[in-house]
């Protein structure tokens, strides 16, 4: 029987609470461990010394954060307008999905790190290499979704829309794509997470601001709690998004909601 | 904007856009630049100076050279041997250190407290830094055999905590690390500091980097920049604590006291004792000096550079 | 209106051919009825698809209103066997899909009142709103067959489209399909499992061999219009016709046998007689 | 009509041919822009350049790449046999889903460069750290997609299972993993990539070898080819590894091929 | 063997909620052949996945073999109205599944024996390697009934399981079917929408009122057995007891109306009768 589901399950409340009590329980074993094991703070602070860091100066640490959200997001953005686009093409037409798909693999292939220093000489110091290093990071899960989502698209859909002489860019927005859109939205939450450190990367080289310049930065003053509450304050801003997509999911796709 | 009028054409205030880029990230050892901005003397040579940390000295090299930023720091040597594999359209125009800064640097029980302990043990370093290319050099200086030692790459931002945890018995680091390296140990033992200027002393430290054609067309401008960057430079060397607390207004993470400390070490690099000449000072029989240690210890090929390939002198600091 | 000659159709997989269609010829005037009936499998899914230019044919030639068929066409729907419904779209949306894709169309506000009109006809009235997982099968039927007649087709391809329909809703929709057929003279070729239904409705019924499909006979049907399919005048003659066409349906053909794994062009028997009675 | 198809769609030698085809068209496009806008070998070496500083020492360099794909592949099947029973409990489980994910969430956040010398100080200089860096790297998209992949097995199915009176482990290993299956070659997909920039970011830590070394060395050497060469390496060994995939899920799937 | 007390079932949608079925009242005895018609969306298959314990009941008890259903049962098969093959597995693989499933079933080769056996039985020999995708769709159904039948299950619950079928298969198949009730003494409850077929199967045929469904009439179908649903001796009968359900079908519930979007609760009018003739 399907359901039957106790409070655990269905409230909304638990919802918020499940995840914070997983949260509490990690840090009491990280807890734990620095403790037991005596872990050198310099290798992994205590979690308490990166809370209390964190609240040393709340309002710097907040302002790093939105510079790197913004640069994820408008990276994200910019990642999602070119790479469904590049996916519709690539379903469309077998001659260039060989000709294309080797080259995006290429492309994603290679290791970011490397190529920071050279967005930073093409591209100078400004918003742009960032935002174009979190697009590197993150457009191949979108495109790979999205083609593959749309390729799923049953026979019989397809058919009917084919037996309506529907033209293929109706083919695509009205049924592929749209048929796609739970597989895409799993592309975007792998992809969003990849934006975070996109960001980050590109913070490393050339940037003033940001939550890569802090980590950089805490190498400077060999301050390891400062570099653990920007990589803290990254993850929470990685989970934030990542549940933002699944709430418009949810919002976006009612007809598509989980089975279990 | 980007380009060659970054460095020519004026702004609003009548004052010329330059970008400066320091060596690597904005450690204390970096203040002079930001002395030079608090007290004016960009702006008294006419200049709007916009400092951006750099990340090595060949990134610093190739975003000067690809017109990103106007001037820059990078380790001399690294610079010439650099210069020596690609013909980048930069030049020096005056040093920061009159000596290196390359050490290999150990904590007190680790096995290491001179240069003799050196063979059989392992030594954390980026691959290709200055002081792993220049280890034959200051082997054969003190006397051991630099193939009895192991060299393991790491990047420098992990090199302080394998050397805490004794992973490897000692690192490759800048002489200035020291009171960092002090810091990140929590055990507190004492930092043993091998620096490679104390048995090669010929080796220059950091250099001021700007492009050829720069130099070339407006070498007045790079004069003006070079002065105004070295009294800054200056006034580090006089108040150490004072440059720091500067930094600090500009990058507010700068541990105050580290700073200072890397600071202070740093004076007697930049003004060694017995150095009477300018600040800033390069001579043409240093470098070729140096050309030839790179040439004996096989970091370049014979004759691949000539010092006019790297340095203009017309343009370095007279006295 | 349409016309099939010599087609054929045979499947390849990685089990072996299937001989779906043989030698099919038939021709269909325009404004007439069709019905086509055949044992499971014997290919009248198949022919549809033909027909409506899904699939191309493996020999033969298809033509629909003069035209050789190379693709589907305005003009003809199509309403398959299965629901086939977009399950993001709601009752109201999945029938007026065809509206929306024509672009020239003309006035949608005219096709929503159609649509309304159509969901009431087959009572789906209160459920314009709702999911196709909210409905029951019969109901998702229902609504590919308001789609399917949402645009006044000239040609309505139409597979089992009351198979999942009560006895009574079945009676009315057939009534409003030979309505529809009559005022708008719309050819119709219709599958069904259900022989009184194909006499019911037909003009002509045609009978398919089982697998692989030829035509086994073509029976015209006399019976004057309109007609019903529960109780009626013309009771006796169409339990007449059913039980002609029941027994065709069950008569072995020399022909006959297994061929899931054999090649259509082994077998080049034709069956096709133009029974007129 | 939908089986008509030229050779260039439909036979295998184009599908061979189509992606070098491509390949040739980048590196002319690459070589015509380093020769059109004097692009300095500093900035961006001529393709040419490239491959002669392959051709110079490729024993060498053939020997890096195999150290980097075994480590690639070592740390991406552990992700496999990590992730999709991880996978498997976020599906069979609303409350653990909402304990574990976020955990996963803020693991797969944390920039890895910055741990990178962690996992060398913990587990020395072998094998072990490169492998659970790309581990930490590739896990990921396995996860996430294998799940998703099985929470969108149609009712209809699930309900034919629970008919039959399936336990919950057949439930899961006769449908909704075999139903998942395209999906989570999809993550799979994603992630071989990331197993290749994980072996790389490994190898800039405590290696003295893989591609990631010769990156690092080249870096400090300023042999801007020398470090073209071993990404261009990476990305082929990329490229073969995803085609790898690729092919192994046409042999695999047969039912599931795609519809166009 | 099943009992139904006062069975409701409503469904919350975002759009209203829908009151499927309302105060079912029914024992089916052991060996029984009972089977439910209703109008589409009465709640005929909602009613099934009720007793097949795949749907607890907003209101009411259901009862199986004695005990209150909880889940599903192994001693109960359920024929999907939808195929639900798995699109992985060979024909034959899909009709081994419930066999596989259930480890302690017993000799696996025997079960393969009687695999073989069904599938020759509906007609797919020669299709046991292949694709539920290259198969038409009365071929998946039958498939489908191959799976529901494999385990000789004590209760089999089938929903619509020959809508898909021709005339002569259907004939075969419910002779079948009669036989292994016969033989096995299975208790089955049968939706279908074929009148004839309904009283041809049926020990007692349940009939439903449109939506919310409730019981309009329970008939008892005196006819001896075996009958057959083609021509037969029994065909008087079958048409005189068809004519009376077709009526009933069709009679107007003073207590029907539009109920789309109304609440069970608003209305608890019972029509449950139980006639016997
Ligand atoms: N999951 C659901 N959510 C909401 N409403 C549902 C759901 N399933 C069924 N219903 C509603 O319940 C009613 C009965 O559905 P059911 O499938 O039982 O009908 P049925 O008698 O089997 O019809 P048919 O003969 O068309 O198969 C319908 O009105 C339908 O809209
Ligand atoms: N895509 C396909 N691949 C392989 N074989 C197919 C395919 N489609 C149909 N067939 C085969 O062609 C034959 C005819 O199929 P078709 O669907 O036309 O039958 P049908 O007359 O509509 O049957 P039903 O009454 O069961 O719907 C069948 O034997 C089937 O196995
Ligand atoms: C998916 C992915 N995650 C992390 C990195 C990060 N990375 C590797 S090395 C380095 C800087 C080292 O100096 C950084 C930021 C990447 N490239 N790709
Ligand atoms: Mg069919
Ligand atoms: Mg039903």
């Amino acid at each position: 029987m399907t359901n039957r589901r106790s409070w655990l399950t269905s409230s909304p409340v638990s919802a918020v609470v499940l995840p914070i009590v997983g949260l509490l329980a990690v840090m009491g074993l990280w807890w734990g461990a620095t403790v037991v094991f005596a872990i050198e703070p310099f290798l992994l602070p205590s979690p308490w010394a990166v809370l209390q860091k964190f609240f040393e100066q709340p309002g710097q640490l907040l302002s790093e954060t939105g510079t790197s959200l913004l640069e994820t997001i408008e990276g994200f953005l910019l990642a999602i307008v070119i790479g469904v686009p590049i996916a519709l093409v690539i379903v469309r037409s077998v001659i260039l999905e060989r000709l294309v798909y080797p080259l995006l693999l290429m492309v994603n292939a290679i290791p970011k790190v490397a190529v920071a220093p050279l967005l930073v000489i093409w591209m100078g110091f400004g918003q742009w290499p960032k935002v174009v290093m979190v697009l590197l990071l993150c457009f191949f899960p979108i495109v790979i979704s999205t083609a593959e989502g749309m390729k799923s698209t049953p026979t019989e859909l397809v058919e009917l829309m084919r037996s309506l002489k529907a033209s293929r860019a109706q083919e695509f927005f009205k049924l592929r794509l749209r048929y796609a859109m739970p597989q895409i939205f799993t592309g975007f939450k792998v992809a969003i997470s990849l934006a975070v450190i996109g960001s980050v990367i590109s913070e490393f080289v050339g940037a003033t601001k940001g939550l890569g310049y802090v980590i950089q930065q805490s190498g400077a003053s060999a301050d390891t709690t400062l570099a653990f509450a920007a990589i803290m304050l990254l993850s929470v801003m990685s989970v934030v998004l990542f549940y933002g997509l699944a709430l418009l999911e949810h919002l976006l796709l009612p007809w598509a909601q989980e089975k279990r | 904007g980007g380009g060659d009028n970054k460095a020519s054409s004026g702004g609003d205030s009548g004052l010329q856009k330059v970008s400066y880029l320091t060596s690597f990230n904005t450690f204390g050892r970096e203040a002079y630049a930001y002395v030079a901005l608090e007290k004016g003397y960009f702006k008294d040579a006419g200049f709007d100076v916009k400092i951006s940390p750099g990340s090595g000295t060949v990134d610093v090299m190739k975003l000067v050279a690809g017109g990103q930023a106007d001037y820059g720091i990078g380790d001399f040597t690294a610079f010439a041997i650099t210069l020596a594999k690609q013909k980048l359209p930069v030049t020096s125009v005056g040093m920061i250190h009159q000596r290196s800064m390359a050490a290999i640097m150990s904590l007190d029980g680790l096995g290491i407290s001179g240069p003799q302990d050196l063979p059989g043990k392992t030594i954390g370093d980026q691959p290709g830094s200055t002081n792993t290319v220049m280890f034959p050099v200051y082997a054969k200086a003190v006397g051991i055999d630099p193939k009895s030692v192991t060299f393991l790459p790491s990047p420098p931002p992990g090199l302080p905590a394998l050397l805490a945890s004794g992973k490897v018995q000692g690192i490759g680091q800048f002489v200035v690390g020291e009171p960092l390296i002090a810091k990140a140990d929590s055990k507190h033992r004492k930092v043993i500091t091998l620096p490679y200027g104390d048995k090669v002393p010929d080796l220059y430290g950091n250099t001021i980097i700007t492009r050829s054609d720069l130099a070339k067309d407006h070498p007045d401008q790079v004069k003006k920049f070079t002065n105004a960057l070295l009294k800054g430079l200056q006034d580090t060397v006089n108040d150490p604590a004072g440059a720091a607390a500067i930094m600090k207004k500009y990058v507010p993470n700068v541990d105050l006291d580290v700073a200072t400390k890397e600071l202070q070490i740093m004076q007697k690099y930049v003004k060694p004792d017995g150095f009477n000449g300018p600040l800033g000072d390069v001579t043409q029989a240093r470098v070729q000096k140096i050309i030839s240690l790179l040439e004996e210890s096989q970091a370049i090929g014979k004759g691949s550079i000539t010092p006019d390939d790297i340095v203009t002198m017309s343009l370095a600091p007279k006295s | 209106m349409i016309r099939l000659d010599g087609v054929g159709q045979v499947f390849d997989g990685r089990e072996g051919r299937v001989t779906a269609l043989e030698e099919i010829d038939l021709h269909v005037r325009g404004g007439e009825f069709v019905t086509l009936i055949g044992r499971s499998g014997c290919g009248k899914s198949t022919l549809l698809r033909l027909i409506a230019g899904l699939l191309p044919p493996t020999s033969g030639a298809v033509r629909v209103a003069g035209e050789p068929v190379t693709g589907p066409r305005r003009d003809v729907s199509f309403m398959f066997q299965r629901p086939a419904l977009l399950p993001w779209r709601s009752v109201l949306s999945n029938v007026m899909l065809p509206v929306e894709i024509d672009k020239g169309a003309g006035s949608k506000a005219s096709y929503r009142d159609r649509a309304h009109e159509l969901i009431e006809l087959v009572g789906l009235q209160g459920f314009e709103r709702r999911l196709p997982h909210e409905l029951s099968g019969g109901m998702q039927q229902r609504v590919s067959l308001c789609r399917s007649l949402i645009r006044d087709p000239q040609v309505m391809l139409m597979d089992e489209p009351f198979s999942a329909l009560d006895a009574l809703t079945r009676t009315e929709l057939s009534e409003e399909l030979q309505r529809i057929k009559m005022e708008l003279s719309t050819t119709i070729v219709f599958v069904t499992h259900s022989i009184e239904e194909a006499v019911v409705l037909a003009d002509r019924v045609v009978v398919l061999t089982p697998r692989p499909g030829r035509m086994r006979e073509v029976v015209e049907i006399g019976i004057p219009r309109p007609r019903s399919l529960g109780q009626n005048a013309h009771l006796t003659e169409v339990a007449e016709i059913s039980g002609r066409l029941h027994a065709l349906l069950a008569q072995k053909d020399s022909a006959e046998k297994d061929s899931a794994r054999k090649d259509s062009a082994e077998t080049d028997v034709r069956a096709v007689q133009d029974v007129r009675p």
